[in-house]
């Protein structure tokens, strides 16, 4: 596979970032680097902070302290050129049930200006061929996840910050979307995932262990 | 008696004899609603004499006066077919209730409009609250709770059983609302706001009126029908039957 | 017949503009009513016929 | 003690922790009567005139709001289900919740109403007639609203929706309702209505109840 | 395209799909008009002098309650989590959702007033200032309600909060807008009232969106 | 342990039972037993049916054919005879967050007269003491779970349906939880329950596989 972002496109790094929520401390002095063919994934258990850290680096969030640098420049100096960067997917799917697949999918990706017929292309390769113009109230939870993820086929986005990808995906679809990971790193992106999934195929991957604790 | 009924119950009951059957009918209940409507309104805009009072205004009743008759009955057919859904769960019975409720509530339309037309030269205002004018739109108001209702539900059976609920509901209330919206009107009405009441009716005015009448409760079965038929292959589409006529 | 003339008809004494007002909207309602089942119809029965073509073009797979 | 009763107790506690289940509608009953005098005319002898009227729609505005929430909570938490699961009478169950209904909304509403009247400059013969009215009315209205509200407890957004259903069921009680205090007001004789008002109440006490239990069992369907 | 104007693409299309979305404001305005005849006084001379501050007291109210969903579904769907990610200007997105719900349901109340006008026998001559101080109004209304539905977007029954919130607010537009509907009724001018609501209108649009898009940000640290 | 419920005390019985939705068979011929003593789990994949058949035999649900019996008569000849002996537990605990543990369990037992101290017994033995007068509002999910759970200590029902009664339960709950089915099981109650989880060491487990479907 060809490198389609150029070299060293990505470089998001946190330093001695803390982050408390409740009176309670989430992690603190944590040191973060994500480059381009990386693949990083946010483990621990349930309440670990996995979610709150991908907020942080995504810049959803910014009740932390340390440092959040892309390309050694602040996140929010030119938070918007970042956002042109990455592809941010939370827990929730930001699909309207009442649109079609086709509706949605042009919604989500309008950031980047995406001709139509690669949203059709998309679709068909999430394996919603056929779907394009079907209310998503009549698709499955999968189903519907999997419009969210078309995304990741058209988004010129070199850097991927990802929570629980693999929610409702069947086998087929984890297969997928592994393979989308590997294809994103192998082309010069990066990923930052949480995810209970154990990745196993995938080069270059890292594992960050958010500690456990006591509720 | 009591064996035929058991039995139209269960033909009534099954989409694909209702589907077939009606098939039939429509050639039939559209020709003679077509013809109705030509004999009815041309004997009634040209031929029938103008009244004395209001003069060819009154020509307005041959819309008005079916569309209103047949809204309020559009009304309680809806509710019927709603219990009869409820209590014997017969799935045809939903479908043409949620059918009905649009179509009775364009009638409801057709008839505060053509009202409201028609007291501009009568009253010389468009709309007063009187007590039949206030329970149309009152009514009006029924039907679009119920259309609103069975649509807001998630699943589609849900709706038309709170949409019959609801229609049953309205279905009492009715007579409670046209009762004090008269009781009410009798108290402000100053006595000069009286709808042409007389005694009788000039044979050339009531014969096309009744013809109308009947024409229009004959296009409304027209339209109920059509209208369910695409329900039936809606929700029949998985069936052989229906897949036969999709192929075709 | 009621009136002289064609244009009597129309004007139906005075009141032509109330008459044909209401008549032109009921007309407009009803026709609306009695086209609307047959788009549905038209459209229901494309995306069936299309729902079964997927559905036979996917049978041999599964 | 059984579900119902425990019910009932349980609802008017939880009023009774947070106020705002019935100090929101109070709030929203006075705000709507002060739009008129704003809105239409500040003329004490116009005010007084229009006053019944007045407090009647804004009580029955405040009432259809507060309806939104009745069984929302109850579905979404699984209390519904567990009172079918209990095999008590779902009937009893609609009936205790539209009185709990009533003496968090109606009956707040009817004691604060004498004030808007001071502020409508409603006539002092009318105060006898706008209490009685309330007292009477407003339990109609939370019955009949709860059915509206048990139909909608499934909708997510359905506070329009539970309006759109409910209003014109409302008209009877506020022709009788609001026609008392006016007859009322310039000394007539109000008994007819209120007798009207009577009769309503106890075919709803007869009948909602129905309503909304079979309302009620479509939301578990889910 | 930007994620702004796509989203007031997506939400006109979704208006277009769920039809309920704008007629049911609709008929809650017709509805609570309505009301003030059969609570009131039918009379029409009676009725000619308060039709502008009832239509207008119920386009309030219409527009209120159609408020309660402007962010929730957003808010639910992780719609709004989007927009925040996408780095675009959550002013703008404010902007135009307030834009959205104004043609929505402000749009549509204004085009339907003058029927209301008919029904209610208002003055002929108060219709041009009825369908003005609308058309200004309304988008005020639209405008200050995002703030708070902005606000209220994280509570699950959040309707009645949302009135109580909005609605001092809401007073100096109805004040302004009945005065200008009762003076052109009765013959005078108007265009002092107008002025005032296009400086409210003005205002309104130059400062809400700040705090809208600043109550945004507070339904995100879920 | 010894017998708390009368032999033979329950006999819920289901015979070829059937159920669809949506025009999908989820169970056909389905013939359950359960007798005092049973505990019977079901199984299956996310959307077999599980939570159906539970409501089913629980009597929420009446769309189904076949016969449900209770002792041998239809369950909903006499239901609230059945409802008294038989506990339901949904997905849903039915806790009001502003209610402090005491009056939420208050309020679940009330179809049975329970003494208050029993209630704050109870509350104790699902490690709720000194947060019986502390608002829901406070308590994490699990420990709202439990108050719903505390139910199981004290209400006098012999037949238990519970649906994911584990849910949200940490380790030590769920040990507690495995007791208190055994000790039922035991004392001559049955139990019927939906669960991913795998029950052990119960004696006289009994399992049902409910049949797996493509979506
Ligand atoms: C928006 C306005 C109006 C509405 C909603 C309305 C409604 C109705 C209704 C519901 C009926 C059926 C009566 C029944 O059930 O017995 C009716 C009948 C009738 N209406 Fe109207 N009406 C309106 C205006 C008018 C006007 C302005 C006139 C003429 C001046 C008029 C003349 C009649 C006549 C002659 C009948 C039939 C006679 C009868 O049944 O008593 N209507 N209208
Ligand atoms: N909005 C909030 N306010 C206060 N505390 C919060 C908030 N959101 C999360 N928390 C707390 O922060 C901690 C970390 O939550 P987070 O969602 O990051 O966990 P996670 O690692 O993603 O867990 P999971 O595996 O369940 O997704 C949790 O203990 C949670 O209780
Ligand atoms: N209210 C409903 N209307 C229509 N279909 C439904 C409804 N509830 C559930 N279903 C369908 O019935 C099937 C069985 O659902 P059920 O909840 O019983 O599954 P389950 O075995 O409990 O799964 P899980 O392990 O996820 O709890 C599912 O395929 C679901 O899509
Ligand atoms: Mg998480
Ligand atoms: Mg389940």
């Amino acid at each position: 596979m060809t490198a389609r972002y150029g070299h060293s496109s990505v470089a998001l790094q946190a330093r001695q970032l803390r982050c408390e929520r409740d009176d309670r401390v989430l992690f603190d002095g944590l040191d973060v680097q994500v480059h381009n063919g990386d693949l990083l994934q946010l483990a621990g258990p349930n309440g670990a902070g996995k979610t709150t850290l991908l907020r942080l680096l995504a810049g959803l969030n910014r009740d932390y302290s340390g440092d959040l640098l892309w390309h050694g420049q602040d996140l929010y100096a030119d938070f918007p050129a970042y956002a042109a960067q990455r592809l941010y997917q939370g827990h929730l799917a930001a699909i309207k049930k009442a649109l079609t697949p086709l509706e949605n999918l042009r919604w989500l990706v309008s950031s980047w200006s995406v001709p139509d017929d690669a949203l059709w292309t998309a679709l068909d390769e999430v394996e919603l061929g056929g779907y394009e113009e079907t209310p998503c109230q009549q698709l499955s939870a999968g189903q519907q996840r999997r419009v969210a993820l078309a995304r990741l086929c058209i988004a010129p986005a070199p850097l991927w910050i990802l929570d629980e990808p693999f929610t409702a995906l069947d086998k087929a679809g984890v297969q997928w979307l592994e393979g989308k990971l590997q294809q994103q790193v192998e082309a010069g992106g990066a990923v930052v995932i949480t995810s209970h999934h154990a990745l196993e195929n995938i080069g270059n991957l890292q594992r960050l262990e958010l500690g456990s604790h006591k509720v | 008696m009591w064996q035929w009924l058991k039995q139209l119950y269960h033909r009534l009951g099954s989409p694909k004899w209702f589907y077939d059957i009606t098939g039939r009918w429509i050639p039939w209940l559209a020709g003679l609603s077509a013809v109705g409507t030509v004999v009815g309104l041309i004997w009634g805009l040209a031929y029938a004499p103008a009244d004395y009072l209001q003069g060819n205004s009154f020509r307005i009743i041959y819309i008005h006066v079916p569309a209103a008759l047949l809204a309020q009955s559009a009304y309680m057919m809806m509710a019927v077919a709603g219990a009869v859904y409820l209590i014997w769960k017969m799935k045809m019975a939903a479908w043409v209730a949620k059918v009905i409720a649009p179509v009775g509530a364009s009638f409801c339309l057709i008839a505060l409009l053509t009202g409201a037309i028609w007291g501009k030269p009568t009253w010389g205002t468009w709309w007063v609250w009187d007590a039949r004018l206030t329970s149309m739109l009152l009514l009006l108001f029924l039907y679009f709770g119920v259309i609103a209702l069975q649509k807001a539900m998630d699943s589609e059976e849900s709706g038309f059983k709170a949409a019959a609920i609801l229609a049953l509901v309205g279905l009492v209330n009715i007579p409670i609302i046209k009762y004090s919206v008269e009781w009410w009107n009798t108290l402000h009405q100053p006595a000069t706001l009286k709808l042409t009441e007389k005694p009788s009716m000039h044979p050339d005015m009531l014969i096309p009126l009744l013809i109308m009448i009947v024409t229009t409760y004959l296009f409304f079965a027209l339209l109920v029908i059509l209208r369910t038929r695409n329900e039936i292959l809606w929700h029949e589409r998985k069936r052989s039957w229906v897949k036969e006529i999709l192929e075709r | 017949m009621h009136f002289d003339s064609f244009t009597a008809f129309l004007a139906m004494g005075n009141h032509g503009l109330y008459v044909w007002l209401s008549y032109g909207l009921t007309a407009l309602i009803v026709i609306w009513n009695l086209l609307l089942p047959g788009l549905q119809r038209r459209r229901l029965l494309k995306q069936q016929a299309q729902r079964l073509r997927r559905e036979k073009k996917h049978a041999p797979t599964a | 003690m059984s579900l119902v009763t425990a019910t009932i107790k349980r609802d008017l506690l939880l009023a009774a922790r947070n106020a705002g289940e019935w100090l929101n509608p109070l709030m929203f009953f006075l705000m709507v009567a002060a739009l008129f005098p704003l809105a239409v005319d500040p003329d004490p002898k116009f005010l007084s005139k229009i006053a019944g009227g007045v407090i009647w729609v804004a009580a029955l505005l405040a009432t259809l709001l507060s309806l939104d929430a009745l069984y929302k909570a109850d579905v979404e938490d699984g209390s519904l289900e567990q009172w079918l699961a209990s095999g008590e009478s779902l009937y009893a169950m609609a009936l205790g919740k539209a009185l709990v209904h009533w003496c968090i909304s109606g009956l707040p509403l009817t004691l604060m109403a004498p004030v808007l009247g001071l502020m409508l400059n409603m006539p002092d013969e009318a105060y006898a007639a706008l209490l009685l009215s309330l007292l009477i009315g407003t339990p109609v209205l939370s019955l009949l609203g709860a059915v509206g509200a048990a139909l909608t407890a499934g909708v997510r957004s359905g506070g329009l929706l539970l309006s759109l259903l409910i209003l014109p069921l409302y008209i009877p009680v506020l022709i009788f309702a609001a026609s008392a205090v006016y007859h009322a007001g310039i000394g007539m004789d109000y008994n007819g209505q209120l007798g009207f008002l009577g009769a309503l109440l106890a075919l709803a006490l007869c009948l909602t109840p129905f309503a909304a239990s079979a309302a009620l069992k479509l939301n578990l369907s889910r």
